[in-house]
């Protein structure tokens, strides 16, 4: 496993895929930042598995920014090697948030999408089996983790 | 009393000469009971009911107790005293006041008679075991050997009909591992019994006992021995072998539906069977009711020792029980077929040797 | 042959297991000794309390209310133990130590509205011996190098 | 019926929420006879919201429901929290805080070992008697945890900026005394279970993961570490007083299940010497700063990355300035564990007896999974 620091890591994918990215920096040697524009989501998270050696899925979840109307989908990836995380981001439209589902380049990523799929309403299209994971099958209460969440009565 | 004939006595003429009318038969009964009965203390007490439902209770608190206090706590503490001598009678107690739920979807005529078969046809039996040279309950002579495994032998299909009947997943697997279990578990018991038959020259239990007077079969057969010993084990699905039964994976193999006093039928069956192959194994290879040869003087042979030896060993594979995790299906198979079976025939070899060349 | 001694180990292992003492407390008839720092139920002094309202706004589970006692101006807490998960904020932000643990865990009640301990109730803490009548004795653990013992600490 | 479609002549039995070895949640076997085709675990039996929970409470209640997650290991659950929120407001745990804290941590972590051990016991057909071993030996360490923090089990002992409270007069030479006792007692488990010819038959060679796919499926923890990678959070981001301790992590590279069991037996033993030298050498000095239980932190995103008795335990904290946090993700060890478990039936061939034997291994806490 090649040992390629969280910085160094930033310039190599910075310098080889400039037009994907949307702004990425390391602030802490363990920790790298990616944010990526949609269209080029899928093959540069190939790039990254295949080329950098983040081979190692950690956790996927969503934030909601209500006030600037998008919503983020984080997921968390962790490099065997030196052993940093790269948060490797999207940016969604807050009204129809859809993402090509990302579990064709990790398919552990299936769980932490039926979450995100569940508590924030994105659609994760190519997703092998999208059924109910935590609430209930028979939940109508709309995506509790969305900053306005009423609960399940008022919904 | 001629043993050669199951019934004796004019009803066995009468039948035989089909001059049978319905006027005769309180007679008839009455004469047979004279004929065949044995005094009633053996058949209440010893060999009969009284010792099989009474080993059933000590068995059951034993175990608590005992294996309570290999895990470092002290068992059933509060019902009748420290001991918790009552704690037994309190559970059949409970279990007897239980509604017995019988599911809708379920074959109820086998469901309900299953452990009522269970419980029952494995203490027949027991009666063939003789517990002194003439206290014998059901003396069929010489085809006692072979009357114990055909009778065994209709132990392993009641859980597979009871299995079926309970119409659930877990019973239903349940059902399998008890089939797959005496097949390959049977086999080799039967063929270390042929060895013993061979070597004491009868397939009479008395005959086999008294031909152990001065030397037990454990000794010359020791590979039957430990065959025998672990078969006690897979006929009475204590631990290493609790397969059908393994609570962790299926909820209580094919016992799950059970409840209310079928549940009471089916756990006592289960120490009957105990009983009665570790009573058969005792007979077979540690010399039935002989004392143990002191000094090259064989001791009088009492009811005594029987019980002392038994005990003993119930002692023993109770313990066991802690002591070792439970064997997967295809491991016990392994076991039965690729070891065991090829083991009893290596003895059965070396019996019939010895016997050829007059050693024993 | 080591197969042999490998299966018999565990039964060697096993066996004097049997002639341990037991390691369980009768719990009606004996009653462990709590620790010093022990989370049970509350003790509230009212001569310190300065009725400042920390400690129901620390509470994690706003299970603590300001409630008026009659005979005084000022307001007390009173704890709700249907929701209280006894975490010891109030007792550790409490400025003037008004709020304590004591060694009780014994206050199962019939119905919710009695777990509602007005401030006079978490005043008075009721002795042990009348919670517990049919205890006998006090018992404590203590470790050995080869096992925990208990020993009896005083009779009741 | 939500779940894929069955094939024909397979049985699908529901290892439900209510069974005597599932614990809180629903695993679907697709079974034919003896032989486990697929696995599909429905999870969610126990999800109380704690992501939305945390947002609504302050920094300070928060740590309770984190507490609570997997409840066995309820130090080396709140430490993640407590070092997220640190590190936002930018606060210094004084020396001798760092030490109590690693030490509570590894006796909680021997905790939840001991608990998974017996546990491994008990799903093998051990008539519970190692899993009581195990409680009675628990014991030990449940009274030192009543001691010094006052609870037995969610003690929430950690808040930001240190501990609440100082080792009592006596504790060191109790942890010692306790130490020994456990070593001892530690060659029992490994006489009368690791070692035992029976045991070995239905631990070796069950449920292979090999290191390639062990990476791909984002395995965690002990998991892991039985695939002979050697990934701890404690030495690859040392928090607390981990950095100046000797210890090494563990690894077995037979990749079953025997080996995720020794990598938990070898832990606790390393987990012993963590204890025995914080008790021989832990510094003097305050033991909490400044404690302010309504505090505000700096707005910003603060990732805190820990070692659980499961795997990592990571905490992504989102702050918006007021009181409470604006979002926290929590990445759990036992979701990602619980997916190898769901990908073991492709990987190696398994029979039904074989399930509670691989849950074990994995040792699965659905509380943390469903948070």
């Amino acid at each position: 496993m090649s040992k390629i620091s969280a910085a160094d890591f930033v310039k190599a994918f910075q310098k080889a895929h400039p037009e994907a990215v949307k702004s990425i920096e390391s602030t802490d040697p363990r920790r790298a930042d990616l944010v990526v524009n949609n269209e080029s989501f899928i093959d540069a998270a190939k790039s990254l598995r295949d080329n950098f050696g983040l081979l190692m899925p950690v956790s996927g979840g969503a934030i909601d920014y209500p006030d600037d109307n998008r919503i983020q989908m984080i997921y968390y990836l962790m490099h065997p090697g030196s052993r940093f995380m790269l948060t490797y981001r999207v940016d969604l439209n807050r009204d129809e948030p859809k993402l090509p589902s990302l579990t064709q380049v990790w398919d552990a990523m299936s769980f932490h999408e039926r979450e995100a799929h569940e508590m924030f309403g994105i659609e994760f299209d190519g997703h092998p089996n999208m059924i109910p994971f935590l609430l209930p099958p028979d939940w109508k209460g709309g995506h509790p983790l969305l900053k306005d969440f009423k609960g399940e009565g008022q919904q | 009393m001629n043993s050669n004939s199951l019934i004796s006595g004019t009803l066995a003429n009468l039948v035989q000469a089909d001059q049978f009318s319905l006027m005769n038969i309180p007679s008839m009964v009455i004469e047979f009971l004279a004929l065949n009965s044995k005094p009633l203390l053996q058949v209440l007490l010893l060999p009969g009911l009284g010792f099989i439902l009474g080993f059933a209770i000590f068995a059951v608190w034993f175990e608590r107790k005992f294996l309570a206090r290999a895990m470092l706590r002290v068992g059933p503490y509060y019902c009748g005293g420290r001991a918790g001598v009552l704690q037994v009678f309190a559970d059949f107690l409970k279990l007897f006041m239980k509604e017995i739920i019988i599911p809708t979807a379920i074959d109820w005529p086998f469901f309900v008679a299953m452990p009522v078969f269970l419980s029952t046809i494995p203490s027949l039996a027991l009666l063939l075991i003789p517990f002194a040279s003439n206290w014998v309950l059901w003396d069929v002579g010489s085809l006692s050997l072979p009357m114990f495994f055909a009778i065994m032998g209709i132990a392993p299909l009641i859980p597979i009909f009871s299995g079926w009947a309970s119409n659930n997943k877990y019973s239903f697997i349940g059902a399998w591992r008890v089939a797959y279990m005496y097949i390959s578990g049977e086999i080799p018991l039967v063929i270390c019994a042929a060895g013993v038959a061979i070597m004491a020259g009868s397939m009479d239990l008395v005959k086999i006992v008294e031909a152990q007077q001065n030397m037990w079969f454990a000794v010359p057969q020791f590979i039957g021995f430990i065959l025998f010993f672990l078969g006690i084990f897979i006929e009475s699905e204590r631990t290493p072998f609790d397969i059908p039964v393994a609570e962790v994976e299926l909820v209580f193999g094919w016992r799950t539906e059970y409840s209310g006093i079928l549940f009471g039928f089916t756990m006592m069956a289960e120490y009957v069977l105990f009983q009665a192959w570790t009573l058969m194994f005792i007979t077979l290879y540690l010399g039935g009711f002989n004392g143990p040869v002191l000094m090259g003087m064989p001791t009088a042979s009492h009811i005594f020792w029987l019980l002392a030896k038994f005990f003993v060993l119930v002692v023993f594979i109770i313990l066991l029980r802690c002591v070792f995790p439970r064997l997967r299906m295809d491991q016990m198979i392994k076991l039965g077929w690729k070891y065991m079976t090829p083991l009893a025939l290596l003895n059965l070899f070396f019996v019939i040797v010895m016997k050829i060349l007059g050693v024993v | 042959m080591s197969w042999l001694r490998k299966m018999l180990k565990p039964l060697m292992i096993v066996a004097p297991y049997v002639l341990r003492n037991s390691q369980t407390v009768a719990y009606p008839t004996e009653r462990l000794m709590f620790f010093e720092r022990f989370r049970g139920r509350h003790v509230f002094h009212l001569d310190k309390c300065i009725s400042c309202g920390i400690c129901a706004r620390v509470c994690p589970d706003a299970s603590i209310e300001m409630v008026e006692i009659e005979g005084k101006d000022k307001k007390y807490p009173q704890i709700d133990y249907n929701t209280c998960c006894l975490c010891g904020y109030c007792v550790n932000q409490c400025p003037r130590q008004a709020l304590e643990f004591t060694d009780i865990v014994e206050f199962a009640t019939a119905d919710r509205s009695e777990l509602v301990y007005s401030p006079e109730r978490l005043m008075e803490v009721p002795d042990i011996e009348d919670i517990l009548p049919m205890m006998k004795r006090r018992t404590e653990a203590y470790l050995t190098d080869k096992e925990m013992k208990y020993r009896k600490v005083k009779d009741v | 019926m939500r779940e894929p479609m069955i094939e024909p002549d397979v049985m699908r039995i529901s290892w439900g929420p209510q069974h005597p070895m599932s614990g809180q949640t629903r695993v679907l076997l697709d079974v034919d006879g003896e032989k486990v085709h697929r696995i599909i675990a429905d999870l969610g039996f126990t999800h109380r919201g704690i992501e939305k929970i945390l947002e609504n409470r302050s920094f300070f209640s928060g740590i309770i429901p984190v507490d609570r997650m997997a409840m066995v290991d309820t130090a080396n659950m709140s430490i993640g929290y407590v070092t997220a929120i640190e590190k936002a407001a930018g606060l210094e745990v004084p020396e001798r805080a760092k030490w109590i804290r690693t030490l509570v941590c590894e006796m909680s972590r021997i905790n939840s070992h001991l608990y998974a051990f017996g546990l491994q016991a008990e799903s093998t057909g051990y008539f519970p008697a190692v899993f009581l071993w195990t409680t009675v030996d628990r014991e030990v360490l449940l009274d030192l945890f009543e001691e010094l923090t006052g609870a037995r089990w969610s003690f929430n002992h950690f808040f930001p900026g240190g501990v609440h409270h100082d080792l009592p007069d006596g504790f060191a030479d109790k942890v010692l005394k306790a130490v020994k006792y456990l070593r001892g007692r530690f060659k029992d488990y490994w006489d009368a279970m690791v070692e035992n010819p029976l045991f070995e038959n239905r631990c070796d060679g069950v449920a292979i993961l090999k290191p390639k796919d062990a990476l791909k499926l984002g395995a965690t923890g002990p998991v892991l570490r039985g695939s002979g990678i050697d990934i701890d959070m404690r030495r690859e981001e040392p928090y607390d007083a981990y950095g100046d301790l000797e210890w090494e992590v563990i690894t077995e590279d037979a990749c079953d299940v025997m080996a995720r069991t020794k990598v938990r037996y070898h832990e606790i033993g390393q987990a012993l010497n963590i204890m025995e030298q914080i008790a021989q050498s832990i510094p003097d000095g305050p033991v909490k700063g400044r404690v302010n239980a309504f505090m505000r932190v700096p707005e910003g995103e603060y990732i805190s990355r820990v070692e659980a008795g499961r795997g990592e335990l990571g905490f992504h904290l989102f702050t918006n300035g007021t009181g409470n946090p604006y979002r926290v993700k929590i990445n759990s060890p036992t979701l990602r564990n619980m997916y190898v478990f769901e990908r073991l039936a492709e990987l190696n061939e398994v029979f039904v007896a074989d399930i509670p034997v691989i849950i074990n291994s994995i040792d699965p806490w659905y509380l943390d999974s469903d948070r």
